[in-house]
């Protein structure tokens, strides 16, 4: 008790912690949960856009997809050397995603139908993302802050490049901004969902922001999210497609209809669109590529063994 | 063949060859067995993208018809299409892909290397930007090559089983035709053949560490760098590449 | 939705569901494991694709906006497209292909029986000659999934994963909207929610002979008949089927 | 040798010999060889053609395409039925393919590239088939003579059907015709191979030929193909690529050239464009299928005992 009053005293203080320093289970256990999931959601996050690649309608367009792609495989490997500062390696945290005991954010769940999906996937599910992580960047956790000092500096840029794929759909032929509504229409509550359940129904997050490992309620970065998109929607001269979305003065906010929650829980329960698909493609990378780390692995054996005799 | 056919003919090879393979590279994103493997087939495949359109640009303007880069990536079918056949054959395992990678590779370099001499400052310009990326793609597959190679048992017969079946279309690259001819004569690009010692001295060493035999064997398969008779695979590759192109013609992405 | 809207819709959704199914099932051409079944396979994709034939062209007429059943078939975008789910699945191995075939013909079958006695007259006609092939289909498939389900240990499972799979798609085809109220009041089409029991029954028939066990779960993904979401698969069937009528338009094949 | 000589005769005598009949072992294994290839050809057949259904230009082309490949195999059923009436079953044939030591016909060695592929193999490849097929419908041996009878009156209706794709073709636009041209380009020459090398280096011919196995020589149906052909290319006002081709007056036929009898050997070695896919697409097919005859022998297996049982 002595060492948790003084732990929260060194969080209160907006010091870091390092991985070195003493800390309580309940916060490395959070914490390894938080960053593998979030690590989880880099890479399965790599399929529903790997899913336009080899379609992009321009070099350019595939380049920059293929570039933003390659960032989150990035992000999942900052994110993990992270999480492994805290005793759990890269391969545990990937057989607990492989065999469903970790999570990956709901959002890669749904599908990519149309080329507008990858502008919208940009502009609002890196946009929510970033509105998740900026604040995280002053996160008690040292290798945690830091990774997300890295990660914001990409995201947002390919939130502009996403923004600018809606732009150039908005602004083409009826068919392509039919694509970019259609788009907008299936994304934007599944975006909503991406900040969680409101706080009230939401568990662990009291503890977690007396930690500083959650810096702000559902709540209040979902409505951040919304009074930021909406102007930008219209900007797009797109349709948010929600009939109750309305300025509200007062709080100088929009007001908003909730996403289905229904939904999302269902979706967290594995009956999302493509949970299946998404964890069987993971899976099947894992187990196509056993060889392949084994071979490599074998390899390096080798060469250890081989200078050491060598000496 | 005027000497700019043949000309646009080359460019067409060179880019065709970094497009249809980078297609290729790019088909694993996501499915790669090692995140660090994802992460590098995604920067090859950006590389040879980016090559692209530098060649396909330079293309079109030779040619003159207003062909973009993206023009001519995206609306020519498959029997126009210059890239070797090695570049359009399937991923198979991570081995072969590494495989085919490295028999590219060594090549691409070797060729980069002779238009860095280009007597087209232009061609000189894009091989001098080109040849910094495959540097690092050749050391990059080499190495998988030869860790897999010699590996486990298992590795080494699949790596063995990759060379045995993409061998035969090493040697399309290599031989000259009147295209290469009139390009080595207008100093454009090197003598083809000039290139094979140092590439078969470069494999010898590296299949050695690999521990991999190289077939005893010189057939080699032709018909994709002339277009007269391509694999089946190009076919389907073109139909997801040039999809969108294709349904929604003219708009701007 | 006027009621014509409501009638074309509808039309869609049963060519679709064949278009696309048929097409699935091509996919095997040649690589069946007996050679028995590459036949069967054949049969069925042609069967399906006939009835394509006829549900598209009925709807192209009743759109009244000359379309062709090729024009609708080669020229509309996924989001047009207006298939359940199911049909669009990959196939898996042949044991997932024949559970979702068997999964589908059931429905099949009680539809198009409901629908010889449609009040339009050529609904009916077309359900009369389709139901003698879906018949044949829903026998075959049956036994299929009976002899491999109470097969060998690993035929076993592999029946038992493909139901699993699968079933979360079955509740679409069953789950009424609009456009099929529109279709039961005018008699157009038979109530979706009167075949559910006969399907059941079917099901738990098969399944029992085949030792499976169906999930103990109502969940249904949903976004195909209606076209607001279908899966990620649906583009990619595309870019192959569509692929001649997109890249050389107005041709005469 | 009696029983040669009466074997003989009845074979001269025009008689029809069946399964149960004495038969010498060469006019046995000669058969196998030949019926199992003519098997094997039907089913690696379907691999060409198959590449194209998925993108058939219209529903009807694609319902076409898909009777005709049912129909290949179905004739790869009634052969592999006739040549198990010689005692050699279809799985060990098919294994025989599998491993390389049985052979099948090279044309299917090289790709189709262009829809035209799929008119120009209904025309020459189908064409040059039946050319092969005629005769054999006289052929000394009973089951495969009638199996004969059935596959011609459909290969020449599949030959027609080629035919009407490749007018369609060579009367559409520029493209079209380009493609059509093209086809006929790529196959004109491994369809003239489809008879084999002339007769003066055939092996077996002479044997073949005194047993009615083989009917005419191979100079004798490739003249006749081209003799057939070239008047249909011109139909179509396309160009047969042979530039010495020319009609002779003295023979009543046309010249043209041989084709590459290398480029055929290489290809008959396993060097053709898609020797190796082909052979590998066959051998995926029946390892991946393997499970599933396994499932079906088992359940078959539970039933006839469950019957003896109930008996």
């Amino acid at each position: 008790p002595e060492k948790l009053a003084a732990f929260q005293a060194r969080i209160d203080a907006g010091e870091k912690i390092e991985p070195k320093d003493w800390m309580p289970a309940g916060y490395r256990k959070t914490l390894i949960r938080q960053m593998g999931q979030h690590a989880h959601s880099e890479i399965v996050g790599q399929l529903p856009e790997g899913n336009w690649i080899t379609r992009a309608p321009t070099l350019e367009r595939k380049a920059i997809l293929l570039a933003k792609v390659q960032d989150e495989a990035g992000h999942g490997l900052y994110l993990y050397c992270g999480a492994e500062t805290l005793g759990v390696t890269r391969d545990e945290m990937t057989e607990m995603l492989l065999d469903g005991r970790m999570k990956y954010s709901s959002i890669f769940n749904y599908p990519t139908l149309t080329w507008a999906d990858m502008g919208a996937v940009g502009w609002l599910v890196d946009g929510a993302a970033i509105m998740n992580q900026v604040p995280l960047q002053r996160t008690s956790y040292g290798p945690y802050a830091r990774a997300m000092v890295r990660i914001c500096k990409e995201e947002s840029f390919h939130q502009r490049q996403g923004y600018d794929i809606m732009m150039k759909m908005a602004k083409g032929t009826p068919a392509q901004k039919k694509m970019a509504q259609d788009a907008l229409n299936r994304l934007w509550f599944p975006s909503l969902m991406m900040f969680g359940p409101s706080d009230a129904e939401s568990t662990h997050s009291e503890q977690s922001m007396a930690w500083k490992i959650k810096m702000n309620t559902n709540d209040e970065l979902r409505q951040k999210f919304v009074d930021q998109t909406v102007p930008q929607a219209e900007y797009l001269g797109l349709t948010v497609p929600d009939e109750t979305l309305a300025w509200n003065e007062d709080k100088g906010g929009y007001d908003f209809a909730e996403p289905d929650w229904n939904e999302f829980f269902d979706v967290l329960r594995g009956n999302g669109p493509c949970n299946t698909e998404r964890l069987a493609a993971r899976n099947k990378a894992w187990d196509d590529g056993k060889w392949v780390r084994d071979g490599m692995l074998a390899h390096a054996e080798k060469r250890r063994i081989g200078k050491v005799a060598a000496e | 063949m005027t000497d700019r056919a043949a000309y646009f003919e080359f460019l067409c090879r060179m880019g065709d060859n970094t497009l249809v393979l980078g297609h290729r590279v790019s088909e694993w994103c996501g499915h790669a067995p090692i995140l660090e493997e994802d992460i590098a087939l995604a920067n090859t495949a950006l590389d040879l993208i980016g090559q692209t359109q530098m060649w396909l640009g330079l293309a079109g303007e030779v040619e003159g018809e207003n062909r973009s880069a993206d023009d001519l990536a995206m609306l020519r079918d498959a029997w126009d299409f210059r890239n070797c056949l090695l570049t359009e054959q399937p991923n198979g395992d991570f081995g072969q892909t590494m495989m085919r990678q490295f028999l590219f590779d060594v090549w691409h370099l070797a060729i980069l290397r002779g238009l860095e001499q280009s007597s087209e400052p232009r061609v000189a310009e894009i091989a001098a930007k080109a040849v910094k990326e495959v540097q690092y793609h050749v050391e990059r597959s080499g190495d998988t090559v030869i860790s897999l190679g010699d590996g486990t048992l298992e590795s080494h017969r699949r790596m063995q089983d990759a060379l045995n079946l993409l061998w035969p279309y090493v040697g399309e690259m290599f031989v000259p035709d009147a295209v290469d001819a009139a390009m080595a004569e207008a100093g454009i690009a090197p003598e083809l053949t000039s290139l094979r010692a140092a590439f078969d001295a470069h494999m010898g060493d590296v299949m050695a560490q690999a521990t991999l035999t190289i077939p005893d064997s010189d057939f080699a398969h032709k018909g994709g760098k002339s277009g007269r008779q391509h694999s089946e695979h190009l076919g389907h590759i073109l139909t997801q590449m040039q999809w969108l192109q294709r349904a929604y013609p003219g708009a701007n992405w």
